[in-house]
């Protein structure tokens, strides 16, 4: 990895001098919540001081400019009683700025899934390789996240550049070559052992940092165990399978497709649109058979997939521990009480 | 375009919409394209069941396209929907897919009304298969309840093109009502055929009815088979194969060696929409094809 | 255009309006951009806002509004007793919509009041189901012009319509809306069936559940939530009542 | 001479909003009856406003009328505003307005162009039109798309509007979008000048009934919202004496009240805005009065229609007005401190038909404890009904055929746009 340094100041010219004309996306501020916190979200702008990179969390993650809520995957064009497909992919370029380790590390996970498994899919890897991504070590841990317990609060690929704030510089790892020639636009210096310094020493700041953690170890087990423990109908009793949590989750990916012919009755498109395992008719086929139809079921599966399933087929959970969907479920059900929960069945 | 993000490579069109190729899934960039066949037969079974021959258009497409006994594929009604069925017939013949379609909503009506000649899209094949090689030189049972026949057809017909790889082999199949009963014009053929044990029980039988009655268990009770060398595949609904399994298991065949195809919701047939995903295992990555050991793993299978 | 043989047929349709304010009508002459094709997909058989044809036969009859008098029930059965499909277009028509705030009044008292003592007939409202079948509902206030014109593709193709079963926070995250509670203001989104692509929540109005239930909702737990972050009982069930879509369904 | 008999009777009268009837009977040349009767259904809104908290009575009072709910929804905001003192910032004013004459331009182009100009071409409804003048119906919905879209973004939605809440507005559209709708405008202008050029060659009934025009008096502006009522009898009055403008009575054929002035009735809308506030028009929009021969004070009813057309170029430059001062500076606050406090309050809007009156008594709890609202259809309709004796006198007693009566008569209506189930409500 090369490492290097820039002025604050040079970022800001970056963006609004060097990439003025790409679609540029970071965390702005859309609302102020009840208690006087700022809501951020990853929305596109047009200059840097729209964006605050010192932002807490975004509020939803940054997982839509890679798996849109709606994509249309194909296009049928009808004629004369044949058609034919019309397939599309994004391919224009965005920068996304702001992203935390947790969002990285979920990219990374969307990788395993969409960019490398047995069926790579063209609509991710499309967007994927046209999105130039640079991320920012937080300063100090999230108040509810517990990144640490899954192992993505460190991140060391998936990136184009990485950034952490080490006073009035930037300390940047470079994960790609264009990230290379792209930082090569505002003059970058090497650093120098008093920056390295201070790198590590706020990097460890901000490992200690850490209080809210789950217990992580023979999770799988316990899963499997616990598949009829009452902690499910506890918290899937609170579930309002509104599907909040799986929208708002850097790594859920469920989808639905379906088709919708135009009002022209001259092409139909097919749509896929980002679903929620905790929706009510997720598992249900023809007939009106439904293989979940309780709320506990749902929501279990939903841990499942994250906690076990993942671990299965790549080895390590699917949850980078941000808790965005702690913090969307408005019943307050989220991975930190579940699992312990689960654990102290123990 | 911007040109200092360009140094990365980006993504071309070309690369993406590569000719599907199975056997090397891994290498295949797209599994979106469907594959365009024409009906080119339907051949109505019963009040629910159609059997629809389709034929590929692209010459290439034919040539490519194979599969083994198990696999599904997804079936593109464009303007109606996609929805997986599973190969109903001989892996050998090149020329013509067969798949048996039962009306049960929305895409499956609409195809219920189409007519000769009508284009549809195919993608796969997806999904594991019956693991016919290493079944070779061993007693089959193959048992279908209800439209179980359908995925049932392209295994038994494996087992009767190449009847001389295997020892004995018992087929039963078993319906609720004569009515019901899927490809019945054919047992006629299949009875005809040296050494295979072929039986069909219905549990309502009404006056014209001379075979067995009973439930499918029952045909288990007149057999006598070595377990040690014996391999079943149990095609139908979960309480169907629920019963014939254990009873397999109680005359002492391996659990590991009998086999059964699972249905769920599908939506990709890749492994990236969930909608299959039981627990940890994807119905169709993993399946459809299980062995009942595996199946008797997964939470909520059955 | 002919698909696997089989070709769309242009319903007949026929639109008819009784007590409400219209809006719903007026949706169906909104979404320009596919507006003729629209009015190509269909065979106008009658629409009095729109339309000086009137034609007895028709396939698809829309009712919009609710029914509040006795000529209006005789009206209503004979469009039945015409239509092969009828449809209960927007919250009056399938729930009373606002107009069944009315019946919790006395509706003499009521009536003295805006008439004085020449009083109008008037009579409790009763959505579109309370007096014929009703084929299919189609609620919002207004109605979704997007899922009007689904409706009438699903009936030319002769395709089964189904209605999202999953609550209306699924389209306000996919509209990037900050959740309503966050900013301490209630909303009914989590009860509420979607498909109107959340305009409330994301105008800072919260959903007033104008689409009525979503499928099997979790009323229990919604009412804890509300409960917990200050809404009372009242204000709560102030809300289900406004659109008539969550009758008897009530906060404790 | 000839003998003259006539029998007009419209059941529900068609291309118009609500159920009304018309009925005309002349026998012998003599006047048996000339009636306009609303008979659409009572809903009782003011009986349902009662009780409602500040925070729903906006919601209520929009679905009165779903063609101006905006207006619906303003008027009830501003009665509420008035009842608790609340001062609306300055950017949220400007928003609602571009709201306000978002939706004029939304509703009078349904009106000219879905519902009046099939009568001019003799059809009976504008899906014909689609053949016959592509050209006219891609400029209808065109317009009518930029009307909506620019609502929608503003309101949250064109019918039944979210963000307009009590204290100012709760959403605010981007910069970006907002100068995205600006330069739209000037093909709209483009598409409005040829809508006037097909109105142009469309011949308007000659007829001519004296009556008293009612409106908001413009001070600076064309009137919109709040301020002064006038009349073109020279009557002035305050917000808080509408009544005395009004004079609301029950007529036994109608479910709709009808109201008097100084005269058997009066009229409003836009040819009353027109009359009353003609100085106040927009340069572009007085040109286009011109190209009609259209001077205050006219009289002639069926001119509404022309009317509207002039109200369309004022509310086009309106917006793009709004827009470059919205977008001139950044938008700070929209949304008041307030306190829900007793008291009273009118709030008075130019809707697209008319004049429109909302007023609400609260308790010291934020609820209302009486609300009374007169809707613009509802001050129109005594008129119409008086026009339609006087337009039976004019024509159908010197010949005409029942036919050319009824659509003569069932032109007369439409023009006033009239709001029925509004009306009533
Ligand atoms: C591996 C596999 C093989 C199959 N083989 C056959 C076969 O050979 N013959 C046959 O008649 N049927 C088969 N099915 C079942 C068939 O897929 C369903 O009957 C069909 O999807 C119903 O779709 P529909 O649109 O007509 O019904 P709807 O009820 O309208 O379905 C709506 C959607 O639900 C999903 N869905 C509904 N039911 C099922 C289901 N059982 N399995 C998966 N998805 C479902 C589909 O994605 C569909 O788009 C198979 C299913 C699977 C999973
Ligand atoms: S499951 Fe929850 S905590 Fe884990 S990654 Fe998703 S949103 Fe974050
Ligand atoms: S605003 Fe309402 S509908 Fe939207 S997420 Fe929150 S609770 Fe759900
Ligand atoms: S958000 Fe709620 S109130 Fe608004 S349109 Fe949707 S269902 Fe109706």
């Amino acid at each position: 990895m090369i490492f290097k340094t820039i002025v604050k100041e040079d970022l800001k010219k970056l963006f609004n001098v060097h990439l003025k004309d790409v679609e540029c996306v970071g965390p702005k501020q859309v609302a102020t919540s009840n208690d006087g916190k700022a809501v951020y979200q990853f929305l596109p702008f047009e200059s840097f001081d729209e964006i605050n990179l010192n932002h807490e969390k975004t509020e939803y993650s940054a997982k839509t400019y890679f798996l849109p809520f709606r994509e249309t995957l194909s296009t049928f064009n009808f004629k004369n009683g044949d058609w034919d497909q019309e397939i599309k992919y994004r391919k224009q370029q965005r920068v996304l700025v702001g992203l935390h380790p947790c969002d990285i590390n979920a990219l990374v996970k969307l990788d395993k899934v969409f960019a490398k498994d047995l069926f790579p899919s063209p609509y991710y890897r499309s967007r994927r390789e046209n999105t130039f991504v640079i991320g920012i070590d937080c300063d100090k841990p999230c108040t509810d996240g517990f990144c640490a317990s899954v192992g993505a609060d460190v991140v060391t690929h998936g990136f184009d550049l990485f950034l952490r704030d080490i006073g009035d510089k930037y300390f940047v790892k470079v994960g790609s070559d264009r990230g290379l020639n792209v930082l090569n636009k505002i003059s970058p210096t090497d650093i120098s052992p008093e920056e390295r310094k201070s790198y590590r020493k706020k990097t460890k700041e901000f490992l200690a940092g850490f209080k809210n953690t789950i217990r992580v170890e023979n999770l799988p087990n316990t899963l499997d165990i616990e598949f009829e423990s009452p902690v499910w109908k506890k918290w899937g009793d609170k579930c309002l399978s509104c599907g909040s949590c799986a929208m708002v989750c850097p790594t859920c990916y469920c989808y639905g497709v379906s088709e919708q012919i135009s009002m022209d009755f001259k092409k139909s498109e097919k749509v896929k649109q980002l679903y929620s395992c905790n929706l009510l008719d997720f598992a249900m086929v023809a007939g009106a058979h439904n293989f979940r139809p309780a709320r506990e079921t749902r929501l279990k599966y939903r841990y499942y997939h994250q906690h076990r399933g993942f671990v299965e087929s790549f080895g390590e959970p699917k949850c980078v521990g941000c808790n965005r969907c702690g913090r969307a479920c408005l019943a307050n059900i989220n991975p930190v009480d579940v699992i312990s929960d689960l654990q102290m069945e123990l | 375009m911007n040109a200092i993000l360009h140094a990365y490579e980006v993504t071309k069109e070309e690369d993406m919409v590569e000719p599907l190729d199975y056997n090397r899934r891994s290498r295949m960039k797209n599994f979106d394209k469907c594959f365009k066949a024409e009906i080119t037969n339907i051949i109505r079974l019963t009040e629910m069941e159609k059997l629809f021959q389709l034929r590929m258009i692209n010459e290439d497409d034919k040539n490519r396209f194979t599969f083994l006994p198990g696999q599904f594929v997804m079936l593109e009604l464009p303007g109606y929907g996609e929805v997986p069925i599973s190969i109903s017939c001989s892996p050998s013949i090149k020329s013509i897919i067969e798949l048996c379609i039962r009306k049960a909503g929305k895409v499956t009506e609409a195809l219920h009304k189409a007519k000769r000649g009508a284009v549809v899209g195919i993608r796969g094949p997806f999904g594991t298969h019956f693991p016919m090689e290493k079944m070779k030189k061993n007693n089959v049972l193959l048992i279908a309840g209800g439209l179980g026949l359908a995925p049932l057809r392209a295994p038994m017909t494996y087992v009767i093109e190449n009847r001389a790889d295997f020892k004995d082999v018992h087929i039963f199949y078993g319906a609720k009502d004569p009515t019901q009963l899927l490809f019945d014009y054919q047992y006629e053929q299949w009875h005809r055929i040296d050494d295979i044990n072929l039986q069909i029980i219905v549990e309502k039988p009404d006056e014209l009815w001379t075979g067995p009655v009973g439930l499918i268990t029952k045909l288990l009770d007149d057999i006598a088979i070595d377990p040690d060398k014996t391999y079943a595949i149990v095609c139908g609904p979960p309480v169907m194969f629920k019963f014939v399994c254990n009873r397999l298991k109680d005359m002492g065949v391996p659990m590991q060696r009998m086999f059964v195809s699972l249905e769920r919701r599908m939506h990709c047939g890749m492994g990236k929409c969930c909608r299959c995903n039981i627990g940890s295992t994807y119905t169709c990555l993993d399946g459809p094809v299980f062995d009942y050991w595996s199946v008797m793993n997964l939470k909520e299978a059955i | 255009m002919e698909y696997l043989g089989i070709k769309p047929n242009k319903p007949k349709v026929a639109v008819f309006d009784f007590s409400g304010c219209e809006g719903c009508e007026l949706q169906l002459v909104n979404k320009e951009d596919t507006l003729i094709d629209f009015l190509s997909a269909i065979d106008l058989r009658g629409w009095r806002e729109a339309s000086s044809v009137i034609n007895d036969d028709y396939d698809i009859a829309l009712i919009e509004g609710s029914i509040t008098r006795d000529d209006e029930i005789k009206r209503l059965e004979k469009i039945r007793s015409h239509a092969k499909v009828l449809v209960a277009l927007g919250s009056c028509a399938c729930f009373g919509g606002v107009n069944q705030m009315k019946n919790v009044f006395d509706l003499k008292k009521a009536n003295q009041e805006v008439y004085g003592d020449k009083p109008k007939e008037t009579a409790k409202v009763k959505a579109v189901k309370d007096v014929v079948k009703v084929d299919l509902e189609i609620p919002g206030c207004p109605i979704s012009k997007a899922e009007v014109e689904s409706i009438i593709r699903h009936l030319a193709w002769g395709m089964p319509f189904s209605y999202p079963v999953y609550p209306v926070c699924v389209e306000c995250k996919q509209r990037f809306t900050t959740c309503m509670f966050e900013k301490g203001l209630m909303c009914l989104g989590p009860i509420t069936m979607a498909g109107c692509n959340a305009p409330c929540p994301a105008g800072g109005l919260g959903c007033w559940g104008c689409r009525g239930p979503a499928k099997d909702p979790n009323y229990e737990s919604f009412f804890a939530i509300a409960r917990e972050r200050g809404f009372s009982t009242a204000e709560v069930n102030e809300r289900l009542n406004f659109f008539g879509g969550f009758q008897e369904v009530n906060a404790k | 001479m000839k003998k003259i008999d006539l029998n007009v009777d419209v059941h529900h009268l068609t291309r118009i909003e609500g159920h009304g009837n018309i009925k005309i009977a002349v026998e012998n040349g003599k006047i048996k009856d000339a009636r306009w009767d609303v008979v659409e259904t009572p809903r009782f809104f003011e009986v349902m406003l009662k009780d409602k908290h500040y925070t729903s009575a906006g919601i209520l009072a929009a679905r009165i009328c779903g063609i101006c709910s905006i207006s619906h929804c303003l008027a009830s905001l501003l009665a509420t505003e008035q009842a608790f003192g609340v001062t609306v910032p300055e950017d949220a004013k400007k928003i609602r307005m571009i709201a306000k004459h978002g939706e004029m331009l939304q509703s009078h182009v349904l009106h000219l162009l879905f519902l009046v100009a099939p009568d001019f071409f003799e059809e009976p409804s504008v899906i014909p039109l689609v053949e016959r003048t592509p050209e006219v119906i891609t400029i209808a919905r065109r317009l009518k798309l930029f009307a909506n879209r620019l609502c929608d973004a503003i309101a949250g939605r064109t019918t039944h509007p979210v963000s307009l809440q009590v204290g100012g507005v709760t959403a605010v559209p981007s910069q970006k979008e907002l100068i995205g709708f600006r330069d739209e405008l000037e093909q709209i202008i483009n598409d409005l000048q040829k809508v006037a050029a097909l109105f142009a060659t469309l011949q308007m009934p000659d007829f001519v009934r004296e009556t008293e025009f009612v409106s908001l008096k413009g001070e600076a502006e064309y009137p919109a919202m709040g301020g002064k009522i006038m009349t073109s009898d020279g009557i002035v009055r305050l917000d808080k004496e509408y009544k005395d403008v009004t004079n609301e009575y029950v007529d036994a054929n109608n479910t709709s009240k009808w109201t008097k002035l100084s005269r058997e009735s009066y009229a409003v809308g836009a040819l009353a805005r027109f009359n009353n506030n003609y100085s106040l028009l927009h340069p572009e929009a007085v040109k286009v009065a011109e190209m009609f021969g259209l001077k205050p004070v006219c009289h002639n009813p069926f001119m509404n229609n022309v009317a509207q057309l002039v109200e369309s170029f004022h509310s086009a430059y309106e917006i793009m007005r709004l827009i470059d001062e919205v977008t001139a500076g950044r938008i700070k606050n929209t949304m008041a401190e307030f306190k829900p406090t007793a008291g009273e309050g009118v709030g008075i809007v130019e809707a697209p038909r008319g004049i429109l009156f909302h007023h609400y008594k609260y308790d010291g709890n934020g609820r209302i404890e009486k609300a009374n609202c007169v809707v613009p259809s509802t001050q129109n309709n005594a008129n119409i009904h008086y026009d339609m004796k006087s337009l039976v006198e004019k024509f159908a007693v010197k010949g005409m055929t029942d036919e050319k009566l009824e659509l003569l008569s069932s032109m007369l209506v439409r023009s006033y746009d009239p709001c029925l189930s509004c009306s009533v409500h």
